[in-house]
């Protein structure tokens, strides 16, 4: 499906600006993430309401709140060190999160404390992009399609739920952190956080209806860990 | 001379009558506005009693003597005015009796508006604040609402009170009588929203 | 002045008039038991309000023409009858109007609102929350499941809140974007707002009706022709009012069965 | 404290310096000027709106140039949200109904001539009447502060209906200040009105001039009268229904708010509510709020159209009782806006019936001024032409009105552009014509100079058609099934012709709206500029034509008028022509009255 891609290369574009960010070469955590148990059935989003939107898919889309891959594994789980790095300052780029067939892509987007956020609307139809943070700020814009992108920043790191008012399945995630160690799990379940310094770090994986893990790394030299992080998948 | 006239001072344009019947007119108008308004939140009121969640507040019992203070002021303000609108003259010892009783009234009136603060106090004591429930809601906006008209009375019979002291004035007999008139509607509307809490809330 | 006045007074109110003479914007055709009713009654009350729009345009057209700067000299005259007979005849026509109206409007309002649903009626339940509708179905054991607000999950699809994790009751239910219907059933909807007011309104049913929060509510309606028709909101609920839309798909009785053991298959 | 002014009042001398002449003047003249300057603003204002709404409306998604200033994240880039839409819709309704229909007709030419009708020095409460102006001037000043916070003004509607007005901001843009900037307003505003009315009824009931009994108040009089014993009784009833609002707002109380509501993912802290509580409590001054509007503008014209035909009508008797009848009725008809909102379909039938008897003292009114007309001899200028043209809307408003009074019929039609149209043509347009016909009327009483009349008849011509080619399609529309309150329309239903009759009714309202600008450079070129008028220019009955033009700061000088006549001795043969002032002792010679 043509969002798994894009995904995808969102991933791939993620991770390599973190290498790209990277100063001396270090260690690198590498793994996996995935479940036991059976995982809610995700069902087809019903979009009549908006026929703009649903006319672009052949089959409808599945929900994306528990994204799971062969052998058990789970996407958009963002790991992220959540203890032993400094802080970093926001990279220049900004991190573009695109409304496209009443979706949100990525469903998941990762971004650093005040680093800029770039929302764009690519339907023929207005959304309404509705952050739920309980640190940051809260506002609630709507987007005409052909209005300009909406530039915003966080300057609290925490995971805030998104909602489109108008089109009720919309649902998304931002991810405010505070340095520039992270990663989204792909559809293997697979992530990689690179060049880190030698140390003790706490590696916290966070899924938006499975919660968080952590696990402590020790990293020295430029060895390459391999962790995973297996979250307890619920039916209902 | 220190004699001064409570009468009508009988401005030259207009009869002085068709001026004091428009200030009557205008205080039995207001009257009927505030009624009606607290009429809409009876009205209200009737509606949420109808609705899942009204429950049941026990009135602090201090209401019971505020009502007899406010009952004794209508009595107060009553005499204050016989013996003052009568009088002709200020320092006349019946007009003396009658400031004597205005300022009983302002002193009731005072203790009045403490007592329901007193009476907030206990409920909120009770653990009743304004948003508990339906019930604390209602209380707390009636109240409320009355103390706010009563406050209002308060400053005309202060000002009057005032103009009394300071003798050699002159002011309307009018204003006092539609004063007094303002005075026992407050006391009746007082006894009515007391009986609508005791009964609904 | 007064002669223009009159003449611009004439075509306006012919203009007027001939959209609704020439049917050019017409109601949507009629798809329910009761519609009939209020179509009657509105082509009914469209006759006397449109006659007396007319004609009293026309009037006043008239009198302007006639009465406007007159000659000097030329005698006032004054209405023959004067205001008894302007009583009396708006008394008479408009009382009589009335009656008939208020009685024929009786009949249409408690074709809607005074007969029961029968007992077989296939009960449907529809949340309205901003901005789109959500229709349940209680699947195959015919009961619903509670309705449990805390438990709404929107981005999970779980838009009523339902629990099945605790009630079995809740997992067959079936939960649809769209209203479908089978055709010349009677469908009782138990209506449900989720947060603020919203209405319910398809006017080729010629049903409106208002979801109340807090107050739940049931319509019934039977549907007698097949297709697709939108559900639209009347009711002012926020930013996406405008487009809070769903639609009834009226179904043949195979069809709608056959919808059915899909919607439980992907359960 | 009310005595104390109206001592004042007449004692006062000539007022001393500009604030207390033109400020904080206790001059009935000088406040009805005011109001008349405020509505003035406020007309302007919401016209724009609605010309920014329905130039989005046919043209969606479009850049509006210049809008970005007015809002950034309202109209991003100049394309209009859909809560800005609301925004602005909301805006637009309250500043017409409240600030608008509410103050012209009545707060602003009522203060003026009514005094001046019965024959009075001055209101019975001038401090009362100055605190009633700036009482409204304060809550027009909250509600236009909702354009400029961040949040951005309410966008629930002028009617506000809880629970979505009163949840706060999970109900969206503008719900967090704007609405509560909107229920402070609508508040302050009924104290206003509620010390105006109460002034308007204590004036005409006890400051009347020697031999103006009752029924020799001009019909204008009358009307004011009976629209403030009506929004006496309205606006106490709101003010309570507003404080209730806020409190749910903001204390957390639960008046309007149900229990179990999730709005934006968040589940409300409140229980039990009623949200139909709101609308009963709001209609109820709502529906009367239609007659607050309407009722004067009726007095106008009847007083107006009676000088222009040089005969009196065949009985003003019947108009002033067919008014009260209206008035009284008022108050048993508001359920007729909530016939499909879940109110028990019993009640609806029984709302029903005294709506539908409503038409009667209407119809009876109609009759009356067409009958009036036949045989007259109608003098044709600005004034008598906005009068005609009042008489032509209220039948096109009214028989509308017929659809909606009727629940069955209501199913299909509530909530669509029928009810726009209706609304508008009755309470709007008819309403604004009666304020329009005043104008060009009393306009030479109220400066001294006469309005340019071909200005005045270039400017009924344009709104008059104007009008009606905005607000009838508006029927059409609802018919078809077109819902209101749409920032723009995804319905299938807006096929090609319905979206070319928007386009129609757009340009419509753009050009009607141009032609207000003839309106408003007449009126202040004639300020200054127009042609000196004499004391009676119309050759008039009333008491407010034996005053000089502009009248002095006491109205009558020393003197004190009396009434000899009803107030419309037209088609007589007087000693100055056709017809008797009211205050002149010589006997007409008649041919029957």
């Amino acid at each position: 499906m043509q969002f798994k891609q894009v995904v995808l290369t969102g991933m791939v574009m993620l991770s390599t600006s973190t290498l790209a960010f990277a100063g001396p070469s270090g260690g690198t955590i590498s793994g996996k993430v995935t479940y036991e148990g059976t995982p809610a059935k995700m069902k087809p989003i019903d979009m009549s309401k908006e026929p703009s939107c649903a006319k672009m898919y052949s089959t409808p889309p599945l929900a994306e709140t528990v994204e799971t891959g062969a052998g058990n594994t789970l996407a958009y789980v963002v790991v992220y060190v959540s203890a032993g790095a400094p802080d970093d300052a926001a990279p220049s780029a900004a991190a573009v999160f695109t409304q496209k067939g009443c979706r949100y892509i990525p469903h998941v987007l990762p971004f650093q404390v005040n680093q800029e956020l770039k929302i764009q609307n690519e339907d023929q139809t207005s959304h309404n992009i509705h952050p739920l943070p309980k640190l940051n700020r809260e506002w609630n814009k709507s987007q005409p399609p052909g209005s300009p992108a909406i530039t915003e920043k966080y300057d609290k790191a925490e995971f805030i739920p998104v909602k489109c008012n108008i089109h009720p399945w919309m649902h998304g995630n931002f991810a405010v952190l505070k340095n520039s160690h992270y990663a989204v799990s792909n559809e293997a379940g697979a992530f990689s956080l690179a060049n880190l310094p030698p140390g003790k770090y706490t590696i916290t994986a966070w899924q938006e209806s499975y919660g968080e893990q952590s696990q402590d790394v020790t990293i020295s030299g430029s060895e390459t860990k391999t962790i995973t992080f297996v979250f307890k998948a619920k039916p209902y | 001379m220190s004699t001064a006239s409570i009468i009508n001072p009988h401005p030259a344009s207009l009869p002085s009558s068709s001026a004091d019947r428009a200030s009557r007119s205008g205080i039995w108008l207001g009257l009927f506005t505030i009624t009606m308004s607290f009429a809409a939140f009876t009205s209200a009121l009737f509606v949420r009693e109808g609705t899942s969640d009204w429950g049941h507040i026990v009135l602090p019992s201090v209401l019971y003597f505020n009502t007899f203070l406010l009952l004794c002021s209508s009595g107060t303000i009553e005499i204050a005015r016989r013996s003052l609108v009568g009088g002709r003259v200020i320092d006349s010892p019946k007009s003396r009796k009658g400031t004597i009783w205005l300022l009983f009234t302002l002193v009731l009136a005072l203790a009045f508006c403490l007592g329901q603060y007193m009476a907030w106090q206990q409920l909120r004591a009770q653990g009743f604040y304004l948003a508990t429930n339906p019930n604390s809601s209602f209380f707390y906006v009636l109240t409320f609402m009355h103390v706010l008209h009563l406050l209002a009375g308060i400053a005309v019979l202060a000002y009057l009170t005032g103009r009394v002291l300071a003798s050699h004035t002159t002011f309307r007999r009018s204003l006092f009588e539609n004063t007094a008139i303002y005075w026992h509607f407050l006391g009746i509307l007082w006894v009515y929203l007391f009986v609508l809490c005791r009964m609904k809330l | 002045m007064g002669k223009l006045f009159a003449v611009v007074l004439v075509i306006v109110a012919l203009v007027s008039a001939y959209p609704i003479i020439a049917n050019k914007y017409g109601m949507p055709e009629d798809i329910s038991t009761h519609g009939h009713l209020i179509d009657d009654q509105l082509h009914e009350t469209m006759w006397e309000a449109g006659l007396s729009f007319v004609g009293a345009q026309l009037v006043l057209a008239f009198f302007i023409w006639s009465f406007t700067n007159r000659k000097a000299g030329s005698p006032l005259k004054s209405f023959p009858g004067g205001a008894k007979v302007m009583v009396i005849a708006a008394v008479l026509l408009v009382g009589t109007e009335i009656l008939a109206l208020g009685v024929f409007g009786q009949k249409a309002w408690g074709s809607v609102y005074f007969t029961p649903p029968k007992a077989d009626a296939l009960q449907i339940q529809a949340q309205a929350g901003q901005f789109a509708y959500y229709f349940r179905y209680p699947g195959a054991d015919g009961k619903f499941g509670g309705l449990h607000p805390d438990k709404i999950d929107e981005g999970n699809q779980n838009y009523f809140g339902l629990d099945p994790a605790n009630e079995p009751e809740a997992r067959d239910d079936i939960v649809s974007g769209e209203l479908v219907v089978p055709v010349n059933k009677e469908i009782q909807l138990l209506m449900h707002a989720k947060d603020v007011g919203h209405s319910f309104y398809v006017r080729e049913l010629r049903i409106q009706q208002d979801f109340v929060p807090g107050l739940d509510l049931a319509i019934h309606f039977t549907a007698t022709k097949i297709g697709r028709y939108e559900i639209v909101c009347t009711q002012l609920c926020g930013l996406g009012h405008y487009n809070m839309k769903a639609y009834l798909n009226v179904k043949s009785p195979e069809d709608y069965e056959k919808w059915l053991k899909e919607q439980a298959a992907a359960l | 404290m009310q005595e104390t002014s109206a001592q004042q009042a007449h004692v006062h001398a000539p007022p001393e310096g500009f604030i207390r002449k033109y400020v904080f003047s206790l001059d009935h003249k000088v406040i009805g000027k005011q109001y008349f300057a405020l509505a003035l603003v406020a007309v302007f204002v919401g016209m724009g709106l609605s010309w920014l709404m329905r130039i989005h409306l046919v043209w969606p998604n479009s850049r509006i140039p210049g809008l970005e200033l007015l809002s950034k994240v309202g109209a991003p880039g100049g394309v209009m949200t859909p809560e800005y839409y609301l925004s602005l819709l909301t805006m637009h309704g309250t500043l017409m109904v409240f600030f608008v229909l509410t103050n012209a007709p009545f707060a602003a030419l009522g203060n003026y001539f009514l005094p001046i009708q019965i024959g009075a020095e001055d209101m019975a409460f001038p401090r009362f009447n100055m605190m009633s102006f700036w009482t409204t001037f304060v809550a027009f000043v909250v509600l236009i502060l909702a354009f400029f916070i961040p949040d951005g003004p309410p966008i629930a509607g002028w009617t506000s209906y809880a629970p979505l007005s009163a949840v706060g901001k999970d109900a969206g843009p503008g719900m967090q200040w704007g609405e509560s900037l909107w229920g402070l307003s609508i508040a302050i505003f009924c104290i206003g009105s509620l010390l105006g009315s109460l002034n308007f009824i204590a004036t005409t009931l006890d400051l009347r001039a020697k031999g103006m009994t009752l029924m020799r108040m001009p019909i204008s009089t009358w009307a004011w009268f009976i629209t403030s014993c009506i929004s006496l009784l309205a606006f106490a009833v709101l003010l309570p229904a507003c404080i209730l609002l806020v409190l749910d707002r903001h204390a957390g109380t639960s008046f309007f708010i149900p229990a179990g509501l999730i709005i934006s993912d968040r589940a409300q802290p409140h229980a039990g509510g009623s949200p139909l509580l709101w609308q009963h409590l709001f209609w109820f001054f709502g529906h009367p709020e239609v007659y607050i509007a309407i009722l004067p503008a009726m007095g106008i014209v009847s007083h107006i159209l009676i000088n222009s035909m040089r005969k009196p009508l065949l009985s003003a008797k019947v108009i002033i009782y067919s008014m009260m009848s209206i008035g009284f009725l008022s108050y048993m008809v508001w359920g007729h806006h909530m016939f499909v909102s879940g109110m028990n379909p019993m009640s609806s039938l029984a709302f029903s019936f005294p709506t539908l008897t409503i038409t009667i003292p209407a119809t009876v009114m109609t009759l009356i001024w067409l009958g009036s007309l036949y045989g007259a001899n109608i003098q044709i200028n600005s004034a008598s032409l906005f009068s005609l043209g009042f008489i032509s809307m209220f039948v096109s408003g009214g028989v509308s009105g017929f659809f909606l009074a009727q629940p069955s019929i209501d199913i299909y039609l509530h909530g669509t552009y029928f009810v726009v149209g209706h609304f508008h043509l009755v309470m709007g347009v008819a309403a604004l014509f009666g304020v329009f016909s005043g104008t060009y009327f009393w306009f030479p009483k109220m400066t001294g100079r006469m309005m340019n009349d071909s200005w005045g008849k270039l400017h009924f011509l344009i709104t008059f058609i104007g009008a009606y080619c905005i607000f009838m399609p508006f029927h059409y529309l609802g018919l078809v099934g077109n819902v209101r309150r749409y920032s723009s329309f995804v319905n299938d239903f807006m096929g090609p012709d319905l979206m070319a009759l928007h386009k129609f009714i757009t340009i419509s309202a753009l050009v009607t709206g141009a032609a207000q600008f003839i309106f408003l450079f007449n009126l202040i070129h004639s300020r200054f500029k127009g042609a000196p008028a004499s004391d009676n220019p119309w050759n008039a009955t009333t008491l407010e034509w034996s005053m000089p033009s502009p009248p002095p700061w006491n109205n009558f000088g020393d003197r004190h008028p009396i009434v000899y006549h009803d107030p419309y001795q037209y088609g007589v043969r007087g000693l100055k022509g056709d017809f008797v002032m009211q205050d002149s002792p010589e006997q007409a010679i008649t041919s029957g009255d």
